[in-house]
């Protein structure tokens, strides 16, 4: 690891630690292109193709091409392994991140198609306003709700208590599951999976208190009743939460709660 | 141009700089301006855990976790800072519990602990369960949880505006001031991605959180967005850099990607294995073998590699290896490290070892302050109203080389006293004045990057520029390499100047802020270069082949770099200067584990 | 100083804060429906079916239908019953139905109270119209020809 | 600037087309109910009046048309008793793919079972 490049172009093979002999392919990605500077305001498929590497990720492909083919290419990301939630896209018709699509599970014959998630006003390419998403979220009160004094300590919970909410604690809120909710595209009023994903967090955690006001915003009639159980949510969580699962209890809680 | 007025304005919306928001916002009219969405800071991929002496499972206290603090970063650890961030640390878990972060818990109920790497029970006797954790999503955990609080509080977060600027009242840049001249911050100049406009914020305090630099390395646990911004734009107004060239490299980073597999992995009794499947950290660190901190493993592995007996068909990288512990005992506890390796290589860890290598991870160094946050100009002299905290700041509670969940803890000690102070330092002065014109120098550089008709490619000279630094300034350093390195740094920051970018639009211009990240970049690594090749010693994180011994007598001492005009005129150049390391219980020893 | 314009057509396409836009509804009223549709639709499944097999299965299936046979039917009140619950049923929860579906898929507000208007103009007329064939059906009316008639008329 | 754009279908899985197919079997059905109740109110008008309005029902046109009808029926009750699972058993979510295709045989079964007999009725018939 101490080598002096020659020349600094230099990509040094020995210090590239590559897991066994990673064949090469070509790729082409399909992208539903937008820019809203330009007139006509319409938008469009653009093709490109790349040379990618047996562990690439549409990511790095995108990348490819921002870096060496078209710089306008517009998308976020951030941490590009699946824990920052920035680069939620509809990959071959299906909500994915990114970062955690590897190319190779995508059958490269054809081309793969990119376009963003739907349901959200698209703000350039791949980027779309995220704001009535976070709006939804802020509105179930995600937050522990308690009352009393503060404890000096630590409030206690049996490992069994924080069991029962873990799964949902997982969200990095990427809206895969909201833009990919049927309900959702249809007027965008829906609150939308992840909202309720969040509810659930704090209504099934034994220290809140606040279950109550969060059931009651909920039971607006944007909110869980809305949900048809298509379960695309639960197809599309990059995190493995069991989307629908929470819906439904959060329905059950309500049913109980009311007769 | 638009303009904003707050009592504090707060830049980066991650652990740090949210936690200072909690506080600054109860208090006075508070800002916080960030270039993702707050839940996309590279906070959420912090794995392992947040230490702090709880002893909810056996018996710790502050004492310990301060001297295995200092003695993790090779004594070059500020001790006063060191202290207060050992003791602070428990009132930090227990906050954070109360705000709702959902910990892992003990059969009691309480708060549980597990081993990490240099974590000890009395001075080093053996590994002690410190680190309190939620799985392996400790850092997603604080950050979803400091959002929440920040939802509940209503702070007010400007989403995707980018920092360019900081403006102070005198310029330091030329290095003309004075000591003990006041030199006070009055604000900050942002772009907002989705308009292309330019903010001014006008503040009274001003947060500088804005997190790590890992981008200047080309294999990196760290996110594409970690690029130094506040630590350059420090830089570029004439404030120093403390210790840059501790970088530290993490042991076990998935070979290739550098995807980072936490130190939990080893903390539950994951084992490292070269290429024969001998558990070669023994030779190394016979007491604690791989829960070493992680300059001393990382260069282990790097060694076994570099030796011959690295495994794989180029042998370039060692094994993680958790085939030994039960299925279940991963599901529960490294749950998304797990999934990585099977993701990203196609590993079931279940069944196979997993291929890691050291991957660029934690910047040591950054903006220099005082133990109240406050930002530093020179060894004594503080810039009024300028706070930073997290990765970004050297408050210097981590040396030469982090411990291992002391980053959680920082961002939350320091964030913490970075709100307070800032907010407290706002309500007592009133509005400093403004530079004229505030805002040229960023119309400027976005201006002339976006009229450039045709010229480097961003991508090329970022690609150059993190191959040279991996192979010339990683694991391993010499003169050699590192003279190698300051010259491909130098002639890549000359490119800059005729870099041009594609996208001429002004609608989330993303090509346009890789370019401005670039530049951020190639002052960093330049800053590390330097102080890398002065440091005529090893230590901490900093290895040098042809030095490979502390040297107390010469080096004891934290490096200051400060970017001052050079003779050629238009040019900068770096000049080092030094600042005594603090002191108070323990004094240096050898470092043996 | 650079002042950099923004041209009128480059406004913000959005604040640092959305404000709220929904309007709250905190009534149980979604939830009622909810909980309808699962409870109307089990009980339809055992109406409906029961229906299905008296009409097409048993017998010469629809060939056998004819006034006769209704008139057969609607003489017993057992069946009088069974159909008069199926049509409020079918028709309640089917018009709560499609009214979910004219919420999902009509935007504007002028379309909705259209299309909902129609809805339950439909229903109100449906369900008073079944209702009152089922109470005021006389099996066996005065001056129709006896060959039409189930077989009880004339005896 | 316009919202959303449609772009391509998305590529839902069994729970989004089972849902498809709910709503417009649930949509046909109310529409064919205000016809039937419309064509079944004749009884009171006059046995003639009945009996004609039946008796179009029984051509082999309508006959297949009444097949779709008890087949959207057959597949809208059976899946809305696995629907009602989905919403009630603790563990519907995990298998409401495997409830789908329990739907789907049943509704095989029985439209065989009813299939032969209700067109042997209609084209056999009189
Ligand atoms: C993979 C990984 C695992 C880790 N695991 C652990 C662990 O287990 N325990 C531990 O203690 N530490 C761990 N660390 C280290 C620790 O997570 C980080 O050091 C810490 O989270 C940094 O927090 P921060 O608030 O300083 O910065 P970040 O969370 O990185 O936040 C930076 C913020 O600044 C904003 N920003 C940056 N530039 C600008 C600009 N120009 N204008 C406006 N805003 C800007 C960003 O938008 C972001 O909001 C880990 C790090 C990594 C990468
Ligand atoms: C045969 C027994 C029936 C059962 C078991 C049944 C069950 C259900 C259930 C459970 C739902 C709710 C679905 C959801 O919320 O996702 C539903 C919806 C619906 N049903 Fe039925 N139903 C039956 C008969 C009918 C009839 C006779 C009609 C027509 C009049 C009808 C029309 C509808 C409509 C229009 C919907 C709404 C669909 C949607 O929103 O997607 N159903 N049914
Ligand atoms: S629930 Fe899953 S898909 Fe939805 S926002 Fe959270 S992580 Fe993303
Ligand atoms: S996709 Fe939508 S309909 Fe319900 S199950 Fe998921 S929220
Ligand atoms: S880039 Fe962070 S989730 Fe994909």
């Amino acid at each position: 690891m101490t080598a002096v490049v020659d020349a600094p172009s230099g990509a040094s093979p020995e210090t590239a630690p590559e897991v066994g002999a990673v064949p090469t392919f070509d790729v082409t990605l399909r992208i539903r292109r937008y820019n809203p500077e330009v007139a006509g305001d319409e938008a469009y498929w653009e093709e490109f193709t790349v040379t990618a590497h047996g562990t690439d990720r549409v990511l790095d492909a995108m990348h490819k091409i921002k870096w060496e083919l078209d710089g306008s290419l517009t998308f976020r990301r951030s941490c590009a392994h699946g824990i920052c939630g920035s680069d939620a896209m509809r990959i071959n018709g299906r909500n994915r991140l990114a970062c955690k699509a590897l190319l190779k599970d995508l059958n490269p014959d054809k081309p793969i198609t990119i376009e963003p998630i739907k349901g959200l006003p698209v703000e350039k390419d791949l980027v779309v306003d995220m704001e009535p998403f976070f709006a939804s979220y802020r509105e179930i009160m995600p937050f522990l709700i308690t009352s009393g004094n503060e404890p000096s300590k630590e409030r206690l919970q049996s490992a069994e208590q924080r069991e029962r909410y873990d799964d949902t604690t997982k969200c990095i809120l990427c809206a895969a599951c909201t833009s990919s909710c049927p309900v959702f595209w249809t007027d965008g009023q829906y609150f939308g999976p992840a909202a309720i994903v969040n509810a659930h967090r704090f209504i099934f955690d034994s220290r809140d208190e606040g279950g109550t006001q969060r059931l009651e915003i909920l039971n607006d009639k944007e909110g869980v009743w809305r949900c048809r159980t298509t379960f695309n949510c639960t197809e599309a969580c990059p995190r493995g939460i069991e989307v629908t699962k929470a819906i439904q209890e959060v329905k059950r809680a309500m049913i109980t709660r009311a007769f | 141009m638009q303009t904003h007025q707050y009592d504090v304005v707060i830049v980066g919306a991650g652990g740090a700089g949210m936690r200072a928001a909690l506080e600054s916002s109860g208090r006075v009219r508070t800002a916080v301006i960030s270039k993702l969405y707050p839940t996309r800071s590279h906070t959420g991929a912090a794995q392992g855990g947040m230490c702090a002496a709880l002893a909810n499972v056996e018996e710790d206290n502050w004492e310990w976790h301060t001297f295995d603090t200092v003695k993790g970063g090779d004594y070059l650890v500020d001790q006063d800072a060191a202290e207060i961030m050992a003791k602070e640390a428990i009132e930090a878990v227990l906050d954070l519990e109360r705000m709702g972060l959902p910990f892992n818990r003990t059969p009691e109920g309480k708060i549980d602990q597990r081993r990490f790497g240099g974590h000890t029970r009395n001075h080093g006797e053996a590994a002690v369960r410190r680190s309190c954790y939620a799985a392996d999503r400790t850092g997603h955990m604080i950050l979803q949880t400091l959002y929440q609080q920040c939802v509940k509080q209503d702070v007010s977060f400007f989403n995707e505006f980018y920092v360019l600027d900081v403006l102070l009242s005198s310029d330091l840049s030329t290095g003309e001031v004075a000591d003990g001249e006041p030199v006070a911050v009055s604000g900050v100049v942002a772009y907002e991605l989705a308009t292309g406009e330019i903010h001014l914020f006008r503040a009274k305090s001003v947060v500088f959180a804005t997190g790590g630099a890992g981008k200047i390395y080309k294999t990196t646990s760290n996110a594409h967005t970690l690029t130094g911004d506040g630590m350059a734009l420090a830089l570029r107004r004439g404030i120093p850099l403390e210790d840059m060239e501790f970088f530290q490299f993490h042991p076990t980073g998935l070979a290739g990607l550098g995807i980072l597999l936490s130190e939990a992995a080893r903390g539950e009794g994951g084992i490292l294995r070269n290429g024969d499947g001998e558990r070669f950290m023994e030779r190394y660190a016979p007491t604690i073998k791989d829960l070493a901190p992680r300059d001393i493993v990382a260069r282990s592995m790097a060694n076994e590699v570099r030796e011959g007996r690295g495994a794989g068909p180029n042998k370039d990288y060692v094994l993680l290896d958790l085939t030994h512990l039960e299925p279940a005992h991963i599901d529960a506890k490294l749950p998304d490290i797990t999934e990585f390796a099977r993701t990203y290589l196609g590993i079931e860890p279940y069944t196979e070892p997993v291929p890691v290598y050291p991957t660029a991870h934690y910047a040591m160094g950054g903006i220099p302050t005082n133990i109240n946050t406050e930002v530093l100009r020179n060894n004594t002299d503080v810039v009024q109203g300028l706070y930073a905290a997290g990765e970004v700041a050297c408050v210097s509670v981590h040396g030469s080389n982090r411990l291992g969940t002391n980053s959680l803890l920082d961002i939350n000690v320091f964030g913490k006293r970075a709100g307070i102070a800032a907010a407290a330092y706002a309500a007592t002065v009133d509005w400093a004045e403004l530079p004229e014109d505030p805002a040229a120098y960023v119309v400027g550089e976005i201006e002339r990057m976006r009229d450039q008709p045709v010229g480097e490619r961003v991508s090329d000279l970022r690609r150059e520029l993190q191959e040279s630094m991996d192979l010339n300034a990683q694991v391993f350093r010499t003169q050699e390499s590192l003279t190698q390195a300051l010259a491909d740094i130098k002639h890549l920051k000359k490119r800059y100047g005729s870099v041009s970018v594609q996208d001429k639009g002004r609608r989330y211009n993303t090509d346009l802020l890789e370019a401005l990240e670039l530049g951020f970049l190639l002052e960093l690594a330049e800053v590390v270069v330097v102080g890398a090749l002065a440091r005529e010693e090893s230590r901490g994180g900093h290895f040098r082949e042809d030095f490979p011994t502390r040297d107390d007598e010469r080096f004891m001492m934290h490096t200051m770099a400060y970017q001052r005009p050079s003779s050629t005129a238009g040019e900068t150049e770096i000049r080092l200067d030094h600042k005594p390391v603090i002191m108070t219980r323990y004094q240096p020893m050898e470092r043996k584990y | 100083m650079a002042q950099t314009v923004t041209p009128s057509a480059l406004e913000a396409p959005r604040s640092p804060r959305s404000p709220r836009s929904r309007r709250s509804t905190r009534t149980n009223y979604e939830l009622y429906g909810w909980v309808f549709m699962r409870a109307s639709g089990a009980l339809l499944l055992v109406l409906i079916f029961g229906h299905l097999f008296m009409n097409l299965w048993v017998g010469e299936g629809i060939n056998a239908i004819d006034f006769a046979f209704v008139g057969g039917k609607w003489s017993s009140p057992l069946w009088q019953t069974w159909d008069l619950l199926m049509l409020w049923l079918a028709m309640i929860h089917g018009t709560n139905g499609v009214r979910t579906i004219i919420n999902d898929y009509a935007e504007r507000d002028a379309t909705r109270i259209v299309l909902k208007s129609a809805l339950y103009l439909a229903f109100v007329v449906t369900v008073v119209l079944g209702t009152l064939v089922i109470f005021t059906f006389d099996p066996c009316p005065p001056n129709a020809p006896a060959e039409l008639l189930a077989s009880f008329c004339t005896a | 600037m316009p919202d959303a754009p449609a772009g391509t279908l998305y590529r839902g899985r069994e729970g989004m087309w089972s849902w498809v197919a709910h709503r417009v079997t649930g949509f046909l059905i109310f529409f064919f109910l205000l016809v039937h109740v419309a064509d079944t109110s004749l009884v009171r008008v006059s046995p003639e009046a009945y009996n004609a309005v039946i008796g179009t029902y029984k051509n082999p046109i309508m006959g297949l048309g009444e097949l779709g009808l008890v087949a959207a029926i057959v597949f809208h009750a059976f899946n809305g008793i696995r629907v009602m699972l989905v919403d009630f058993w603790s563990q519907g979510t995990r298998h409401h793919r495997l409830m789908l295709w329990i739907v789907m045989g049943l509704f095989v079964v029985t439209m065989a079972a009813f299939t032969p007999r209700h067109l042997m009725n209609v084209f056999g018939g009189h």
